[in-house]
């Protein structure tokens, strides 16, 4: 299968402080590759500079061959990538139906937009009570929901997922990973998933990166890692209580 | 204070209509820009001023027969609009909007100075787009003014359409609310803004050229803007029918206060606005909403 | 000590009932969970209590005083803070700043003393700060101390919201989804801090959550509601049993 | 480089973070107190604008810098400032010394009373409804007859303290001087403490500043009396500098200069205020003696001073959105960390804006 | 010597409006000064001094004025101060250049100030707004005469001496403003202060106002049918007010302390002076122009007779000493006198006929 994204190297400033320092990934046609890590690793700036909301400092990125290093944002989601970002970003005050619909602003198939559209209610039913609702009067979750929808619209050839999960109930995030399987397998849609709830992102995945403070610290197939003891003790939480014995140093650990 | 007859109301009336009309053409100007991209821009008055410049180049100076000297002057402003955009405007993108408020403010006064140095600081009459007034008993009123409102009409009508159904019109709101959503759907944020940059310099020259013939074209005369501004904060600010609302409200009341107070002529807009905004502290039709936590 | 009482409260948004008829009460010095589908209903109880929205009917008591004659600035002076669900910090100030405004209500306004510095201000000013330190060193928030809060990454701005709480030092402390855009590892700190904060601090909790994980760890009671109606209470594992709250919330998985 | 290691929470709360810093700004302050003997009249008397510019400019920072409400009216508050002390003055026979500080507490309760009125309104709306309080006021001073001399004005009395007659140019420096440091020490006092950080705080989230016991409504009219209060200051010292007033004196224009005037010095910083003032007062100057260097067809042809302004502000705005106090910053660390000194520090990252409509 | 005199050189300096509201009138009159300046210079100045003239712009903002001043008083070091714009900046400026001892000559404002109260440095070449409207009430009660007299004034210090003259002239006949409007001067639309005139019945309308709101007002008036004798003061005495709203202008009267020349009624010297300016400055000379031209000529005269060795005390003789100067294009005598600081001695009276203004009386007072 070929790479559709490469990212070679990438180092990306925030004025003086650099987040991600030489990070290369790539992510292979039709997988779902996830990128783990705790907080301020910088995986929500990777995703911003593969869709252009950042400029990377050095390094390249490709997409399907093409390079989009630096591109506007707006141009690199003409290309095929959509971004559902993170802290959902919905347009507050759109109704719910023309939020959903600007994620098909490029599109000019209307009926398969309108199909998809359909797609759409059908994996939120909730949402369909609030089509004419502004977005921000939703509740945290179902915000969430429209992010999601809104990305999956664009009917991208790959997405790129900010934690999806965030503040959505066990029963939808559930149903959430299943629907992501769904759309790669069925659509063969390609996915670059950030998410802090490994446990399921993981499964879900095919093959998974870890980073730590700006670096990829590790990577590989989804079973290797998934057999790795850091992964299970530090992502997974698995044997956590019984090794949970002096939290202090724990704590620690994120600051390593 | 003599009474006013029943004609004299009349005549105020229509005449309040066509001012309100007028201030309202601005005032689009400035919502337009508000509601694609939240900047607001405190030139509007200086482009109004601009297109009575240009219009007076073309028909006046160099004797183009009217509508076409007005159909050029319109194209050349929307060329104007577009490039203060992309050249100067878009570089603050990202920028808090309070920012571009200011450049707007320093663009203004750089305007009014490259027009007097250009056309001169004088007074200069402009020819009206239509002659006389229509008589109706003792009541009179230019046909110029009648064609105010109705090019208001039809401007805000259109506009508001455009805004309600048209997929670009959702999309500048859109980008207005949160520009990188708006990017990350692949909407053409840049080409979208400057375009509504064009568009809004259009209206201040339609303004301009309405405006320009009832007082004479200078330098100065984009200090109605003040009252458009009023008009629009009235209605609610980011609103098109509230702008039109507002601008009808102040230009109808004005000539009524005038005449209650005689030797008060010219703030009777602004307190009129300042008792709306006791009452509705957003305007008429509120665009401020609470946020949800 | 205080009881939070909420007496057969109700909200309507246009049509829809977001919070309908619910009743509950915390006791003093537990964890009180508050769980549910999205769109239940949970942040509204919040903005209840804290009075960003009047009840159509119905009481809410803290320490049997009702704070519904209270104004939205004054519930913190019954002793409740809270954190928000999206985010809401002073964007532009730096982490230390954010958690002094978090001491506002132990201060008075005393402009005098203020605009000319008087002796007693620096004094006061050491206090607060010294407060401000002890939460910082308590979160494990000693390296952003000084930047703009603004720039943190989500997990870090989420901490620092619950941190600028608790230098208010509440007696009963609301937290909107303490754990969300947190690692497996750092929810199970979560974990931790929040019995340091019933235990040392003395400190009664409120949460809503998704994370099951959580829950089970750290509440002492928990309510499902559901479509802003109460659903089930009881302890963690009793709720989770209920076949509504499996169907409603949990779906195929209860952790 | 020098590298700053806290040693006590004081460090953050003093003045001066460190003696470094200590020792700079004393040494200005010297400079500024020994000028009169190295400058004649004419710089004396440009500063001294400077410093009462600075001085209203921070009040309009307090304002529109640190509690977010962008007045529009600032040049309104100075006209009732100088009015109240000229009337003072010269109709009621207080003395200059009280005069001043009850002008001041006028303009201050004025200010507190459109506060109130305006609390609920935001941004472009508050902005707007400022600027009526100012078309308006002019209009009424103009009309107010015999009492404020209607659009004739009034002149101003010359300033006699304890019988010491303040007529000279040193002689007014050093007491706006004196005032200018008086302002710059409260607004700094404000900010390290209570009320400044209420301030700042529903500046940037009216929601949580209410749910840790901000009373937005009186923090925001606090925040318009103390603004006003500056104003007032300001407008009994420009009252002085202009030995006679007029309602036209404090117009439009006036209030527009303000806030540009912050801006370009960098919004929401007392430096910035300073800046400002130091760069739309001696700009004029600076103009002029430029236009002799130039061609005279350029110079002579009108217009020439207000493009160049506008120009120059506008290349401001584009270039150094921080303003003045923006590019200092630069500058200092450029030579903090000579020579290792890096563009890409201070690069801006693209920024997205979100929708400020609501509240 | 005084200050701004050398050997060789005479500094003179002025403050005016050269990118404000009121540049309309200040870049024409900075023309008009220079013209005659250079023409000055060229004919090798006065007594072998060649004459400098500083132009500062204030924008018409009193701040701006007093920084101009503090310059060109201190900087520049002036000899005189010469037709200096705008009301509340000579008000503003003069206390501390009078202290300096540096003669206010010819402002170009006519504020009563500005000889008012009698200073040996304060001459003022105008006769001022209040006299100007006292003259036109006494003309048009004289010829004619009328019943109901009203005042329509623009808010501003100027408009308020005007209706000053008014009230005063109008009380020596024991009659009284029948009604008054006041409007600011951003207006667009005069029907309400119109109608407000039209209902009380006036006769003839005193406009004391500026030049926009004098040609609405008097054209709305046309409009609805209104039409009383509408007599202004000088401010509108310019051509785009003559040609406004399409002859709507015809029959508008103007009282004027300065004659507004032109070309085509003019000849010799004044012909010379206008067709000059027109090549030099690519426009026709408005009147602001010919007064510029006129304040430096009449300053040149006091300078000549003033002799080489020149002295403020000297200079400012020679001026009270000026008495029948006739000015090169209006045509206008001024004289001046120890009790009298004011220059010209009666004003004209013009009308609007078929575009243009012409002197329709001269020698107008009271
Ligand atoms: N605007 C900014 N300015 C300066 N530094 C920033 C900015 N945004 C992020 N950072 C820094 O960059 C690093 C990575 O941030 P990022 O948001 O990518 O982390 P993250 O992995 O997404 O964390 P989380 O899982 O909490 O979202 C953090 O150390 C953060 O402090
Ligand atoms: N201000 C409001 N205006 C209109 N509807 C609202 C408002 N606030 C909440 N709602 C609606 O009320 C319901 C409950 O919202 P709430 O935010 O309490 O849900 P929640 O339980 O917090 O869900 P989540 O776990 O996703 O945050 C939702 O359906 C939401 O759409
Ligand atoms: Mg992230
Ligand atoms: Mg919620």
């Amino acid at each position: 299968m070929s790479e559709v994204l490469k990212v070679r190297n990438v180092e990306t400033m925030y004025g003086r402080v650099m987040a991600i320092r030489g990070v290369s990934l790539s992510v292979r046609e039709g997988t779902v590759v996830t990128v783990m890590g705790s907080n301020g690793a910088g995986k929500t700036t990777i995703l911003k500079t593969i869709s252009g909301a950042l400029d990377p400092f050095k390094g390249e990125i490709t997409f399907k061959g093409k390079a989009i290093t630096g591109l506007d944002p707006d141009v690199i989601a003409r290309t095929g990538v959509a971004h559902s970002p993170e802290g959902r970003e919905v347009f507050a005050l759109l109704s719910v139906k023309d939020n959903l619909m600007m994620g098909a602003y490029c599109r000019k198939d209307r009926d398969e937009v309108a199909r998809d559209f359909e797609k759409v209610l059908g994996w939120f039913p909730v949402l369909r009570e609030f089509l004419d609702k502004q977005a921000i009067y939703l509740s945290g979750g179902q915000q969430q929901m429209v992010a999601l929808g809104r990305a999956f619209m664009a009917r991208p050839s790959l997405m790129l997922l900010d934690e999806p999960s965030l503040g959505l109930s066990p029963r939808l995030i559930s149903e959430i990973f299943a629907i992501i399987k769904r759309i790669n397998v069925e659509e063969g849609m390609t996915m670059l998933l950030v998410e802090q709830n490994a446990s399921v992102a993981l499964p879900a995945a095919d093959f998974g990166y870890v980073l730590e403070t700006g670096r990829i610290v590790m990577e590989g197939e989804r079973d290797v890692l998934m057999n790795s003891a850091d992964i299970r003790e530090f992502y997974l939480g698995i044997k956590a209580d019984s090794a949970r014995g002096d939290r202090r140093w724990k704590a620690r650990k994120t600051w390593r | 204070m003599t009474g006013l007859s029943f004609a004299d109301a009349i005549q105020l009336l229509l005449v309040g209509l066509s001012q309100g009309c007028l201030y309202s053409l601005i005032a689009i100007g400035l919502v337009l820009v508000y509601k694609a991209t939240e900047q607001v821009n405190f030139a509007q008055g200086e482009f109004m001023m601009l297109g009575a410049f240009v219009g007076y180049q073309f028909i006046v100076l160099w004797g183009l027969p009217y509508w076409l000297g007005a159909l050029l002057t319109l194209v050349f402003m929307g060329g104007f609009g577009y490039g203060v955009d992309a050249l100067v405007v878009r570089r603050l993108t990202g920028q808090p909007v309070f920012t571009v408020f200011i450049l707007t403010l320093a663009l203004g006064i750089a305007l009014r100075a490259v027009a007097g140095i250009v056309w001169g600081f004088g007074n200069y009459s402009l020819p009206a787009p239509v002659e006389g007034n229509l008589t109706l008993g003792s009541v009179i009123i230019g046909w110029s003014s009648v064609l105010a409102i109705l090019v208001t009409a039809i401007v805000a009508s259109g506009l508001y359409a455009f805004f309600r159904y048209a997929r670009q019109g959702v999309a500048m709101q859109a980008l207005s609310l949160n520009q990188l959503a708006a990017f990350y759907m692949g909407i053409p944020v840049k080409r979208l803004t400057s375009s509504i940059w064009a568009m809004s310099a259009i209206f201040g020259a339609i303004a301009g050229l309405l405006l320009g013939p009832v007082t004479l074209v200078s330098t100065q005369m984009g200090f109605v803007g003040f009252k458009a501004f009023a008009g629009a904060i009235v209605g609610g600010f980011g609103s098109i029918p509230g702008a039109v609302l507002g601008c009808l409200l102040i230009g109808v009341t004005e000539p009524f206060f005038d005449i209650m107070f005689p030797t008060f002529k010219g703030i009777g807009a602004y307190l009129i606005m300042f008792v709306v905004l006791l009452i509705r502290p957003e305007g008429l039709l509120a665009q401020i909403y609470a946020k949800k936590v | 000590m205080s009881w939070l009482e909420v007496e057969n409260v109700s909200l309507a948004f246009g049509g829809l009932k977001a919070v309908d008829n619910l009743s509950f009460s915390v006791e003093p010095g537990k964890v009180f969970t508050i769980i549910g589908p999205n769109g239940a209903g949970k942040s509204t109880v919040f903005n209840l209590i804290c009075r960003i929205y009047d009840p159509l009917e119905g009481d809410i008591r803290f320490g049997g005083e009702s704070l519904l004659g209270a104004r939205p600035h004054e519930v913190i002076n019954h002793g409740i803070a809270r954190t928000f669900q999206n985010i809401e910090l002073f964007e532009h100030a730096s982490l230390l700043d954010n958690l002094l405004i978090g001491r506002f209500r132990h201060g008075r306004f005393s402009p005098l003393s203020e605009l000319f510095f008087l002796p007693g201000q620096l004094r006061q000013e050491l206090e607060h700060r010294r407060k401000a330190e002890e939460v910082i060193e308590f979160l494990d928030l000693e390296g952003y101390r000084h930047a703009r809060v603004a720039d943190l990454p989500y997990g870090v701005r989420k901490k620092t919201e619950m941190a600028r709480a608790l230098v208010a030092s509440p007696e009963i402390l609301l937290l909107d989804e303490p754990s969300s855009g947190l690692t497996t590892e750092e929810t199970d700190d979560t974990a931790f801090v929040i019995e340091d904060i019933r235990e040392d601090l003395g400190i009664t909790v409120v949460m809503i959550e998704h994370d099951m994980k959580l829950v089970n760890k750290v509440s002492d009671k928990v309510l499902a509601i559901n479509e802003g109606r109460f659903l089930a209470t009881g302890s963690a594992s009793e709720v989770q049993d209920d076949p509504d709250v499996q169907a409603a919330y949990l779906g195929g998985e209860a952790a | 480089m020098r590298v700053l290691f806290r040693k006590s929470y004081k460090q953050d709360i003093r003045l001066f973070r460190d003696r470094t810093q200590a020792f700079w700004y004393l040494l200005f302050l010297c400079i500024a107190l020994a000028a009169p003997l190295f400058l004649d009249g004419y710089f004396l008397d440009e500063l001294s604008f400077v410093y009462i510019y600075a001085i209203a400019g921070l009040g309009l920072m307090i304002l529109t810098g640190f509690s977010g409400q962008v007045s529009f009216g600032q040049a309104a508050f100075v006209a009732i400032g100088a009015y109240a002390h000229t009337i003072l003055l010269s109709r009621y026979g207080v003395p200059w010394i009280l005069s001043l500080p009850l002008a001041a507490l006028i303009t201050g309760l004025v200010g507190l009373a459109i506060g109130r009125i305006c609390g609920r309104m935001h941004g472009l709306y508050l902005a707007i409804a400022t600027l009526s309080i100012a078309i308006v006021t002019e209009r009424l001073i103009g009309g107010g007859g015999d009492f404020t001399g209607g659009h004739r004005g009034l002149p101003v009395p010359g300033i006699d303290i304890f019988g010491i007659a303040i007529d000279q140019s040193w002689k007014t420096y050093l007491l706006n001087l004196a005032l200018f440091v008086g302002a710059i020490l409260m607004t700094r006092n404000l900010l390290r403490t209570r009320s400044g950080r209420a301030l700042i705080a529903i500046r940037d989230s009216e929601v949580s500043a209410r749910s840790l016991g901000t009373n937005v409504a009186f923090y925001k009219a606090y925040a318009f009396f103390l603004s006003a209060v500056f104003a007032g200051l300001a407008g009994g010292l420009l009252a002085h500098a202009f030995y006679y007033i007029t309602p036209e004196t404090f117009g439009m224009g006036e209030s527009i200069r303000l806030l540009l005037m912050i801006v370009v010095g960098g919004i929401g910083t007392i430096h910035g205020a300073i800046f400002g003032a130091f760069f739309i007062v001696l700009l004029p100057t600076v103009l002029s003696w430029v236009k002799v260097l130039l061609p005279g067809a350029i110079a002579t042809s009108g217009g020439f001073d207000s493009l160049a302004f506008g120009m120059i502000l506008l290349g401001f705005i584009l270039f150094e959105p921080d303003g003045l106090y923006g590019r200092w910053v630069k500058i200092h660390h450029y030579f903090n960390v000579f020579p290792m000194y890096k563009r890409r520090s201070f690069q801006r990252q693209k920024t997205f804006l979100k929708t400020e409509r609501l509240k | 010597g005084p200050q701004g005199v050398t050997e060789d050189k005479i500094t003179l300096g002025s403050y005016t409006d050269l990118s404000g509201p009121l540049a309309v009138w200040g870049v024409p009159e900075a023309n008009g000064l220079r013209m005659r300046v250079d023409e000055i210079n060229a004919a090798g100045g006065i007594h072998g001094r060649q004459l400098e003239i500083v132009i500062e712009d204030t924008q018409y903002q009193v701040p701006r004025a007093i920084q101009a001043a503090n310059k060109l008083l201190r900087r520049d070091r002036v000899f005189a101060m010469v037709g200096a714009l705008g009301t509340p900046m000579n008000l503003a400026v003069m206390p501390q250049q009078l202290d300096a001892g540096v003669p206010n000559l010819f402002p170009m404002t006519a504020a009563p100030e500005m000889a008012e109260p009698l200073h040996q440095m304060k001459y003022a070449f105008f006769r001022n707004y209040t006299e100007q409207f006292r003259a036109a009430v006494a003309y048009f009660h004289d010829n004619g005469g009328f019943v109901t007299p009203c005042v329509s004034q623009i808010a501003n210090e100027a408009g308020e001496s005007m209706t000053l003259g008014v009230e005063q002239q109008l009380h020596e006949y024991g009659m009284e403003i029948v009604a008054k409007t006041e409007h600011s001067a951003t207006e667009t639309d005069m029907v309400s202060s119109v109608t407000t005139l039209k209902n009380a019945g006036c006769d003839i309308v005193f406009n004391a106002g500026s030049v926009k709101d004098t040609i609405l007002t008097v054209a709305t008036s046309k409009k609805l049918g209104f039409e009383p004798i509408f007599v202004t003061g000088m401010v509108p005495y310019m051509d785009a007010v003559a040609k406004a709203a399409d002859g709507a202008m015809e029959g508008l009267y103007l009282v004027s302390p300065f004659v507004f020349a032109d070309v085509a009624t003019s000849e010799g010297e004044a012909k010379r002076i206008l067709e000059t300016y027109a090549e030099t400055y690519g426009t026709k000379m408005e009147p602001q122009a010919q007064l510029g031209y006129i304040f430096i000529d009449l300053l040149a005269e006091a300078l000549e007779a003033a002799g080489p060795e020149l002295t403020t005390e000297g200079f400012l003789a020679a001026i009270e000493a000026i008495n029948g100067y006739v000015d090169p294009i209006g045509g206008q005598t001024i004289s001046f006198g120890p009790e009298d600081h004011q220059g010209v001695e009666t004003l004209i009276l013009a009308r609007v006929e078929n575009g243009s203004w012409t002197v329709a009386a001269r020698g107008l007072d009271y």
